[in-house]
């Protein structure tokens, strides 16, 4: 999205943010997960599911399926790589400005939101482990 | 007369501070001529006061300002008495303000007739009245996009209370015939409501032709200040409902043990009004009236014309409303291939499938990075956006102050962003 | 910091153009210094556009200036989270949303507890209530204006669901102590409201220390735009309640059955906002901190300390409020002679009596004769004025633009309207 | 109230208004009244009570009482001079407009409220009868 209204600090995350877009990781539905969720933004209908299989306090695997826009599902993409492998107490303490960071992209606070999403549905869906 | 983009476009201030800006999402709300900030501006700098109560010579002349709003808004829509003319913040309140009223009436089981094509303005405050078992109809809305009369006629019954449609779709463009809705209602005995968000900015209407009960707008979308809109209900109708809001001004006489109310349409201004914003909507009026409001609407015509002419440059796109010019608004609604409606189902058992679509909140930012401002998402219509089966669409929304040379613009890079994001 | 009249007029354009205007009726509505009404007219001129929705830089920019508004406001008040602060139009729609809201889930033979010094817009919203069987309370007014404390204890009761006063009359310019009255309640389990459309403009106010459940008041009150008002409410309850007005923004998700709201304090802002009343709230709430609302507090009460001090070379005149500075805002009701309530039986009976009094409105007519701007009347007051046993009083109010050599002019004038028109 | 805030085009109007104000013609209450009415204007508090005595369509008597301000009061005494002896049907055709032109001081629309009280009450007075 080279002409984007993130105020592009970062070609270089913008394109890995719209190659995750164009090719999810981790796309899809893990088997036996622990926890599912599904999310979803009303203001801009962007909807994530995301599946995790957690043992012993580590997420061992972790899919998500979703739509919306490039910025709501490349951050999603960027996610599941971000936390699989982690433990879940660290990916629950990812907060809303590091994971920002990480993506590396400036965004109004509109747009801020999508990319936010994953962020929130993920820790739900740890959360929702300990229902 | 014919409307001239370029010349107006020097009328407004954030042309000149944001060169190069199409803005393209005059639906949502639109931009405010010099006329019009300095109309709030002056009232600010020599009689900003309190109307209605002062015994001094600012208050006065801020009464007779705020008053003349009135007697100018009533003029503009044809009302022939500006007692028919309530001054509240904007088409959702107007419209809550009857639900909360007139609801109070309604039995169990009375109905409510709506459309497919309604904003949230005009379906949550009828929501609300589902508490006391009132229910909800809508009239269907057709394949090309326009309402189904004979949908709406066989929906009007004997317990079909209220009635309240959009004049025009904010989403599909659709113009309905609220003369013709209003008129049906009458001859069953059922309360007409015109919701004109979309319609007396972009084109002449006149309530005593309509024939409708009630009719609301809101000054934001039509070159005036937000805060102030307009509620018009007949002075019968508005005489025998009870108040809404209790407070200062819209007071008879009040005792420990209880009140009157004032006359109408003071009954329904509770407290402190916005003064600034009614001698604002007044100053729009007069700007809109320069050009004439059948200018206004022929721009559009010509606007959305042009669009449907020019469309199918652009690879994949699909728009929502209908083809026929008449039947049309200056709205046009549309998305790069298909933005479906979420479904995990389908999504999580098929890989991940590659489409040609680009979802609207893309398109926005790639084009707001040209300059471009357009609206993407559900437009406060998501049950429309289910019933039209998409997730949300892209819209564009010109105005008077937009010429074909910046549709050209838009056209050129949604093309430019197909290429830039589809995957 | 003291107060400067003299230079802060100059940064308030009506006094440029209405030169030697004495404007002392600041209670009803305050002027707007040119640092708001360009706030106002830059927000026109540069991001004017739709909030919390665009994906376009000039709707980010509103969006940003309209939330961090609501920042301000936060702090200003002190309340600890921004989530608690809903823009509405003004006091009135506060108290009524809550009168709405809250007014729901009370059953019959519920209290509500107010006080003998309300403005109508703390009375009437509650009045709507008694049709449910709701019974209204009345703390009583003691013989020197204050409040009666313990009256306003002893009514407290297992029933008490609402109490809801004043924190400085509009009449009387009594300060009640609201952190006492909110203690009271919280103690009693009674909820607490503070109608504060006379207090957030004049002194510090700090919600954490009061300790209220809510709080309104009136941007126009205060420097700022009308249209433009605020509800704090603590989250938590703010979280619990339904929401008031339906409609765009205030949702979650909408289809044809049903609706779930958005966040607060969202969930209460239905339909396009005010953006620009909020923007010129945030300037005004600039404007007052650059002065120091410790400094506005003592400026208006040596201003009274003055009047008080030579009001009485006025023959005949009444004042009505506490002698107790500590007690009293910047407000001043009074009267010259007796201004009694019509008594037809009495009136009819005697023959016509010379008296002394001057009616409220001519000596506000003759004052405006003179360029200077007080009020007359029942100041939306109307029961307190038949316990005070006048028919109406002329009231004047300073504010920081406001000086001695105004106060003193204002007494003369009093002096001369007295020789001209007393019968 | 030679600085009154009505635009005095006219100091004699000005003084007749205070003159009827301090020393009220007809005050009082018509004995054995054909109707009598209170009106007042919540707005300001202003009050009247008009009585009146009818033969054969004239208004033979009118007194008023009242207490308020110098304009509605004024009026109000100016009002019952105007219409004694008149019949009711011409009295019912006073205009707002006429009654204000015979008062002579230009008011400001807050105050003319004040000014046509008088008229108003006397108006609905005259529609009582037929009841
Ligand atoms: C004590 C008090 N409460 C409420 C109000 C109502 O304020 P508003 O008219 O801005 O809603 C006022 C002012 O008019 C007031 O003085
Ligand atoms: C058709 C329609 N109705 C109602 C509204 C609500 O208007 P407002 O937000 O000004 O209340 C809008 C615009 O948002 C609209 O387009």
């Amino acid at each position: 999205m080279q002409e984007g209204n993130c105020k592009m600090s970062d070609d270089v995350s913008i394109e890995i943010m719209l190659d995750h877009y164009r090719s999810p990781r981790n796309y899809g539905n893990v088997e036996g997960a622990s926890s599912q969720i599904t999310e979803h933004n009303p203001l801009c209908g962007d909807t994530l599911h995301f599946s995790i299989k957690v043992e012993s306090g580590i997420i061992e695997d972790i899919k998500f399926v979703g739509q919306g826009c490039s910025i709501s599902q490349g951050a999603a993409s960027i996610l599941t790589e971000l936390v699989k492998g982690k433990s879940i107490s660290d990916a629950a303490a990812i907060s809303e400005a590091e994971f920002l960071s990480v993506l590396g992209i400036q965004l109004g606070p509109n747009r801020e939101k999508c990319a936010l999403l994953s962020l929130n549905a993920l820790k739900k869906c740890i959360e929702s482990l300990h229902i | 007369m014919s409307v001239n983009p370029e010349l107006l476009k020097k009328d407004f201030p954030i042309f000149e501070n944001n060169p190069g800006l199409v803005y393209l999402d005059n639906a949502a709300t639109t931009q405010k001529p010099a006329s019009v900030i300095r109309a709030v501006s002056n009232y600010y700098s020599t009689v900003n006061s309190n109307v209605h109560r002062g015994v001094y010579r600012i208050s006065e002349e801020a009464t007779e300002l705020y008053e003349n709003s009135r007697r100018k808004v009533s003029e503009f829509i044809g009302s022939s008495d500006p007692a028919q003319i309530v001054f509240l913040r904007n088409t959702t309140e107007a419209i809550n303000l009857l639900s909360y009223t007139l609801g109070r009436k309604l039995k169990k089981g009375d109905e409510i007739l709506l459309t497919e094509m309604e904003h949230h303005s005009n379906l949550i405050p009828w929501f609300f009245l589902r508490e006391a078992g009132i229910v909800i109809r809508y009239a269907r809305m057709k394949e090309d996009f326009t309402l189904d009369y004979e949908d709406f006629m066989n929906k009007l019954n004997p317990r079909t209370a209220i009635a309240s449609f959009t004049h025009v779709s904010n989403v599909l463009g659709t113009i309905n015939n609220v003369r013709e809705l209003s008129r049906m209602c009458s001859e069953n005995g059922t309360t007409s409501i015109v919701d004109a968000a979309q319609s007396v900015p972009h084109m002449p209407v006149d309530v005593s032709r309509i024939g409708c009960d009630y009719l609301a707008f809101s000054g934001h979308k039509m070159l005036a200040p937000a805060g102030i809109g307009v509620l018009y209900g007949r002075k019968n109708l508005l005489e025998e409902m009870p108040p809404f809001l209790g407070g200062g001004e819209m007071i008879g006489e009040v005792t420990y043990d209880g009140s009157t109310w004032a006359k109408v349409p003071w009954k329904f201004e509770a407290g402190t009004q916005n003064v600034e914003g009614a001698i604002g909507l007044s100053a729009a009026i007069d700007y809109l009236r320069s050009i004439g409001m059948d200018s206004v609407r022929n721009h559009e015509r010509s606007m959305l014309d042009h669009i449907l002419k020019i469309m199918h440059t652009v690879d994949d796109i699909k728009q929502f409303g209908p083809l026929d010019l008449n039947k049309r608004g200056g709205i046009f609604s549309f998305n790069i291939g298909d933005v479906k409606p979420f479904d995990l189902l389908s999504q999580a058992t098929t890989k991940f499938a590659i489409s040609h679509s680009i979802h609207p909140h893309d398109l926005a930012a790639f084009l707001d990075g040209r300059n471009i401002a357009i609206r993407s998402g559900h437009h406060c219509a998501m049950p429309l956006m289910g019933r039209i089966g998409v997730a949300s669409t892209a819209r564009i929304s010109p105005y008077i102050y937009n010429d074909e040379s910046e549709l050209d613009l838009f056209f050129e890079s949604l093309s430019a962003c197909r290429k830039a994001i589809a995957r």
